[in-house]
């Protein structure tokens, strides 16, 4: 028998090692920078922070605080509102201009980043479009009274009732197009035959669709639907842009609600409250969804 | 001590347990193949040789030096991979030297070593093509010519003709078959193909749910099968294994089966120690080509036994004719030469080698073995 | 129906193709109008943008706003227009990009060619790290950058861009080499080859594609960030920043056509990026980022 | 490894920008338009005079929101900037977590404390010590009337509440817009301030100064509110979100008849070759005159750690009268010291400055509310909650009124 110990791996032994090694950087990164803060900011909604973090226990008067602000409900409602509509139609749109996009279309190369160009504009760059567009004054009601059509109206940005949906159409304008790519992504993937064999089997286009195309396309409707929630969740720039949170506090979302308590309220305490119950909603969404692709990777 | 040494290997995934102390001791130059059913340990085997994979405990040596803990790139082996794993992203001639650049062989040596394994097989014209340009059996050979310019000490293959058709594959074998003649290179070869296993190999291990079942040139393997596993894993079509029950009458040990209607029929057996399972239940292997139509039966055979029996299913195969029967309630394949005046339906005169027949242990299923 | 000569396993009638393209040219309308009107109402005089219709062709077309918004415009005490942040932007943005690219795609190639045991906990707790809202970490992440000396400096910043998009890019890569064989790694540690030069020589030459879906997403997110540039830009403003100063100044006449050159100047990267490199974005999702 | 030299890289980078060096001030302020931003550039030339450098730090938008965010973070990295512009209870905040500096050198030196008003003494320094240097007064309660539409009516500048709507509702008989306003809570509650003033100004100190619930709550809130509803019916359908400048315009050019807005919005029509007296007319909110509602910028010294003679520097430079003069005629505002000869101020300038001397000398001169000079900004944004919702309908009354209540006390 030879020695185990002929040739001590210097090199293999590290081999082992620098992957982790590698890694170690993004993964401390990460565990400070977010994890930390995390945890930081479940600290500081307990305590009386107002204008800078302070150390002064409070227990959960800032939760009890919280959940007594309408503010804060009309935020909880709104964001209900916007994000059921804004995942719909944004899937519903992204969906539909795959299908069409993928039907050997002339000039899908033109059209494709006509689609997609809003995910790479800022809604500070287009914010002001947006409101001049829907500004009755100005916008689009204005035009039509100038090209004569009178009677057009078309002010749900003034109206507390429907500025909420304002959002949604600016919002589906900035994502839908890349629900739109990863859709056709999807699309692309499948298999021609599956599609031939169907249509052999004698399935119109309808019934192609419906029953073969789009449940094979189940894993791009789950990632559309985690990142759609998760930019419903976070929408800020573009409230801020189109209403600044009116008429009133009409629009109203809990990230702007988060904002405003924490930086120009100076109740830091009531703001990291609100921002541990976004960050409990996110995680309810994501971490099934994390468990489901991780598990199915191994 | 061999050429290469698997001395009581284990490995497990946490407490599962894959592969159970495997001993295996190949000599320099030999052709070994591992053969098994899909996880049967045998891959794992493979890479564990390779340093792909960390061995759980105890030891593997190559060419005298134990290799745990050894990066597989000094262990100087090269391996052949199913999917080939060709570098996409390199031209054949780079993905064939870049073991070399990497083991700091210089320019003139590469371009050398390059040269004479693309001619020893054929592929000098595509050595500037990218490997998606090439056809499944060229991928194949930029495989090995990969392997080859390194001159290793062990060759390692893992499945390599599986991702071929069926033709492409008997050619390569036969081409590998014929650089080992060649290069009397050690080889160590994993495949879930039998015959590949037989045709190729000089010694085979056999395996089953993380166990060796044999471990033995392919003419042991094939006749002599340790247990019911071997013997109807190898071979093609599997051996008949059929219950019988042993009679000594005069000192002459007869195996009982049953045939189509029910009727007992008596076999001669040459295995005199059978006499100690007088009355009781064995299971009788008798392979395909040692049953046939009376002319068709080995002239050199001594122990011919008749046995007339229905025919159920015949099955022309070109050169010859396969014929099933009901024999001790199971069906019985027998090999007929391809003229056999045999049909569906008739009865017919069976001519069986009892010889070549084997006996298992119907509790252990291991085979019983001649004294 | 003619299947046989169709490669789409889809064949349509000509009135119902008629009204895919429609279909398509009414949508492609809607997302182009709001850029039309920042690029119509760019190039008209102010005094007829106040008294005219926001959806109208300039009568008098002039490039004096983009000039104004680019070189003179006021942002701050001095009439320096956008382009000094333009450069900070620059200088921001390629760093962030490239590192936090780099590491993401090293990240992905250990969680799929070099697993361990707890590497998918470690890459689920990278993940979550992209959902989180970045409001939450201005006042700690501040803390850090001070106590580190980078506070108010472009390195802040772009540490902050590679914190924060690294749970992406890693995510792009992940996915993506999850598809490469690991047989490929196993041929090249037989050949010799180690950690890196496995990376560098077999995955990197492979990883086009996700490239660019990383590349543009990071660069997207870097260069419109407001949040962050705000807070820890200091002296080193981003484009976004300046573009607010100019767009919110709070007295005196809004010089509209100037906003929307502005606006334009600055989102003007991005659309080039999406335009020159869109058609490999979609193959690049293809290739990895929507494998569920 | 890469971070390791992504950060060896960085702070040798930081080490070579730098902060700003010692004999620069760092300014952070929100005063980018091209008016604020001409007459900070009397300040930026008069230090480059004494060679001190200026680095510019502008972060605009929601009326200094984005720069006090801006400054928490910088203030948290321990990178506070020379200077800050920065309003009333912000300033007190700042102060109150030991983040200023001092500045009673320059400012004993200088004589602040007798020419700065008392009122405005109370942002500007802190138990005692001098930490902000004021650098104007803006009053809140004016009403800035298109003369023609005024004489249109028929009617006199109005003195009373009753005056006023009498004023509103010929104006809008005449087919205009009787109330140019825009519909953001900050100018909302601009009104409101002005409105609750009508009410009488102990009313007012009741409600906004001390915060007591049963002012808050009361019939006088009510009655407060109610008068909101009712200028409400003044304005224009299309008010919501409409910055106060668009309202200054339509005012201008005689769409609107007047806009209630601090003095800021004169800087917009005499932009707009206005004459003051001749083209329009500013006015106190009817019931309010002889009272007068101020909010006033300052620049607060951070504490960057030790003695900083470019800040006592700049903090001289912003109290000199001359600039003081320079830079109120162009903002509109009045300066923070009272001993300024008012010759380069127009009529509403010399008015303005008349009025705070004696608001000042009559103990007349309130913080206001919507400014965030009456209380902290917690307070502060609570009652914008609730005064905008009622504006846009939410609430009636008596409501709004049991909702202040609730408001105040939950941001307390």
């Amino acid at each position: 028998m030879a020695h185990h110990s002929t040739e001590v791996d210097f090199k293999t032994k590290l081999q082992d090692w620098i992957p982790k090694l590698v890694l170690s950087p993004s993964v401390a990164m990460v565990l400070v920078f977010v994890y930390g803060f995390i945890i930081f900011t479940v600290y500081l909604s307990f305590t009386d922070s107002r204008m800078l973090p302070s150390y002064e226990m409070v227990g959960f008067a800032n939760y009890d605080r919280l959940w007594g602000l309408r503010a804060w409900w009309t935020a909880i409602d709104n964001l209900f509102v916007f994000a059921s509509l804004y995942i719909v139609i944004c899937t519903i749109i992204g969906l539909t201009l795959a299908i069409l996009l993928d039907q050997k279309i002339r000039g899908e190369g033109g059209l494709r980043p006509i689609y997609l160009y809003p995910m790479a504009l800022s809604f500070i760059v287009t914010g002001t479009a947006w409101k001049w567009f829907l500004d009755p004054g100005i916008g689009l009601e204005n035009t039509m009274h100038l090209w004569g059509w009178e009677s057009f109206k078309f002010n749900w940005i003034k109206d507390r009732d429907y500025a909420i949906y304002t959002v949604v159409l600016a919002a589906v304008w900035q994502t839908s197009g890349f629900v739109m790519a990863m859709f056709l992504a999807g699309l692309r993937g499948i298999d021609n035959e599956i599609l031939k064999a169907a249509q052999i089997d004698g399935a119109s286009n309808w019934s192609l669709y419906r029953r073969i195309v789009i449940p094979l396309l189940r894993p791009a409707f789950l990632s559309a639907f985690v990142i759609l929630s998760h930019l419903a969740i976070k929408s800020y720039d573009l409230v801020i842009a189109l209403t600044g949170g009116g008429p009133g506090r009409a629009t109203e979302l809990p990230a702007t609600f988060m904002y405003s308590y924490t930086f120009t309220r100076n109740q830091m305490g009531t703001g990291a409250a609100s921002a541990v119950i976004m960050l409990t909603t996110i995680a309810a969404i994501m971490i099934p969804y994390l468990y489901a692709e991780l598990k199915e990777k191994r | 001590m061999g050429f290469l040494d698997i001395t009581n290997v284990t490995k497990s995934y946490g407490n599962v347990e894959v592969l159970h102390k495997v001993d295996v001791e190949v000599q320099e130059g030999e052709f070994l193949v591992l053969v098994g059913p899909s996880g049967c340990g045998k891959s794992t085997l493979l890479n564990m040789i390779a340093g792909l994979e960390d061995i759980t405990s105890g030891d593997i040596s190559i060419n005298g030096r134990v290799v745990s803990g050894v990066h597989p790139s000094k262990r100087n082996i090269a391996m052949v991979f199913q999917s080939y794993a060709l570098y996409p992203n390199m031209t054949v001639g780079q993905n064939m030297t870049f073991g070399l650049e990497m083991h700091g062989v210089p320019k003139p040596e590469r371009e050398k070593a390059l040269a004479d394994v693309s001619k020893l097989l054929q592929i000098e014209q595509l050595l500037d093509r990218k490997p998606g340009q090439l056809s499944g059996g060229q991928r194949q050979r930029v495989a090995m010519g990969r392997a080859l310019v390194r001159d290793p000490d062990v060759f390692l293959f893992d499945e390599p003709l599986s991702n071929l058709d069926a033709k492409l594959r008997v050619d390569m074998r036969t081409e590998i078959k014929k650089l080992h003649e060649q290069l009397k290179t050690t080889v160590v070869y994993v495949t879930h193909d039998q015959i590949e296993a037989l045709t190729l190999s000089t010694r085979i291990a056999v395996m089953n749910g993380g166990y060796i079942q044999q471990l033995g040139t392919p003419r042991e393997i094939y006749d002599t099968p340790a247990n019911i596993f071997v013997a109807t894993f190898m071979g093609s079509p599997a051996m008949n294994i059929v219950p019988a029950k042993i009679k000594v009458d005069n000192g002459v040990v007869f195996a009982e089966l049953t045939d189509a209607e029910g009727q007992p029929k008596l076999l001669r057996t040459v295995q005199s120690n059978l006499a100690a399972w007088d009355g009781r239940e064995i299971l009788l292997g008798i392979r395909p080509e040692a049953i046939t139509d009376p002319d068709g039966a080995d002239r050199k055979s001594t122990h011919l036994e008749r046995l007339d029996n229905r025919i159920t299913v015949t099955e022309p195969a070109g050169s010859d004719t396969f014929v099933t029967m009901t024999l001790g309630g199971r069906d019985v394949i027998g090999r007929m030469r391809a003229d056999a005046d045999a049909a569906a339906g008739q009865m017919f005169e069976f001519a069986i080698n009892m010889e070549k027949a084997v006996a298992f242990d119907p509790q252990t299923e291991d085979r019983i073995r001649p004294d | 129906m003619s299947v046989a000569t169709q490669d789409t396993a889809i064949s349509t009638g000509k009135i119902t193709r008629a009204l895919i393209y429609l279909v398509l040219l009414l949508f492609a309308l809607f997302y182009l109008l709001p850029l039309f009107v920042m690029v119509a109402n760019s190039l008209k005089p102010l005094d007829e943008i106040t008294g005219g219709n926001m959806l109208a062709l300039p009568q008098t077309w002039t490039i004096e706003p983009w000039l104004a918004a680019w070189s003179t415009a006021q942002i701050g005490v001095e009439p320096t227009g956008l382009r000094p942040y333009f450069i900070n932007s620059i200088l921001m943005v390629v760093p962030a990009v490239a590192i936090s690219t780099i590491l993401g795609a090293i990240n992905g190639y250990i969680l799929t060619k070099w697993r361990f045991k707890g590497d998918n906990i470690l890459f689920g707790l990278m993940l979550f790290s992209c959902f989180i809202p970045f409001q939450i970490v201005l006042i700690p992440m501040a803390t850090v950058l001070g106590k580190i000396g980078l506070a108010g400096s472009i390195p802040g910043l772009i540490l902050v861009h590679v914190v924060y998009g690294v749970g992406f890019t890693t995510l792009y890569y992940r996915n993506y080499y999850a598809a490469v064989p690991s047989e490929l790694v196993r041929a090249a540690m037989i050949d010799g080859a180690g950690f890196f030069r496995i990376f560098w020589r077999i995955l990197l030459p492979l990883s086009g594609p996700i490239t660019v879906v990383s590349v543009i997403w990071q660069f997207t997110n870097v260069w419109n960030d407001f949040l962050f540039g705000a807070s820890f830009g200091g002296t080193s403003q981003p484009m976004t920043v300046a573009l607010n100063n100019l767009v919110q100044s709070s007295t005196g006449v809004k010089e509209y056509n100037v906003h929307f050159a502005g606006a334009i100047l600055a989102a003007l990267p991005t659309l080039i990026v999406y335009i020159v490199a869109g058609r490999y974005f979609v193959r690049g999702l293809m290739a990895g980022s929507v494998k569920g | 490894m890469t971070i390791r030299k992504l950060l060896g890289g960085a702070a040798v980078a930081a080490m070579i920008s730098g902060a700003a060096y010692a004999e620069d001030v760092e300014v952070l302020h929100w005063w980018t338009s091209g008016g604020e931003a001409a007459a900070l550039n009397v300040l930026k030339d008069d230090l480059a005079g004494q060679g001190i450098g200026w680095v510019d730090m502008p972060v605009a938008g929601g009326g200094g929101e984005a720069a006090m965010t801006t400054l928490r973070a910088r203030v948290t990295a321990g990178d506070a900037p020379t200077a800050v512009q920065m309003l009333g209870f912000d300033i007190k905040d700042w102060a109150a977590e030991g983040a200023l500096g001092n500045l009673n050198a320059v400012a004993e030196a200088e004589g602040w404390d007798a020419v700065v008003p008392t009122a405005l003494q109370n942002f500007s320094k802190h138990d005692g010590n001098w930490i902000a240097a004021p650098v104007n007064v803006h009053s809140t309660n004016w009403v800035w009337m298109n003369k023609a539409a005024l004489d249109a009516t028929g009617l006199g500048e109005p003195t009373t509440w009753e005056e006023l709507v009498a004023v509103l509702d010929a104006m809008q008989a005449n087919g205009i817009t009787a109330l140019g306003h825009g519909g953001q809570a900050w100018q909302d509650a601009t009104i409101f301030d002005a409105v609750v003033l009508s009410l009488g100004d102990d009313f007012y100190k009741s409600a906004f100064i001390d915060l007591n619930p049963d002012a808050l709550g009361g019939a006088q809130m009510v009655e407060a509110f109610d008068r909101m509803a009712k200028l409400r019916s003044y304005v224009d359908d299309n008010f919501s979100g409409r910055d106060w400048n668009l309202a200054s315009a339509m005012v201008i050019n005689g769409e609107a008849g007047m806009q209630m807005m601090g003095d800021w919005a004169k800087g917009e029509f005499l932009r707009a070759d206005q004459v003051p007296g001749e083209d329009f007319v500013c006015i106190r909110f009817p019931g309010t005159q002889g009272s007068v509602t101020f909010n006033s910028d300052q620049f607060a010294m951070f504490d960057t750690g030790g003695d900083s003679p470019a800040q006592q520097a700049m903090a001289a430079s912003v109290m000199n009268p001359s600039f003081q003069s320079a830079f109120n005629v162009v903002k509109g505002s009045v300066p923070a010291r009272t001993d300024v000869p008012n010759d380069a101020f127009d009529a509403c300038g010399k008015k303005g400055m008349a009025d705070l001397a004696d608001a000042n000398a009559n103990g007349r001169l309130h913080g206001s509310a919507a400014h965030g000079h009456a209380n902290p900004a917690a307070v502060k944004n609570a009652i914008y909650d609730v005064v905008t919702a009622h504006f846009n309908g939410e609430f009636d009354s008596a409501t709004a009124a049991e909702e202040m209540v609730n408001a105040v006390e939950s941001a307390m």
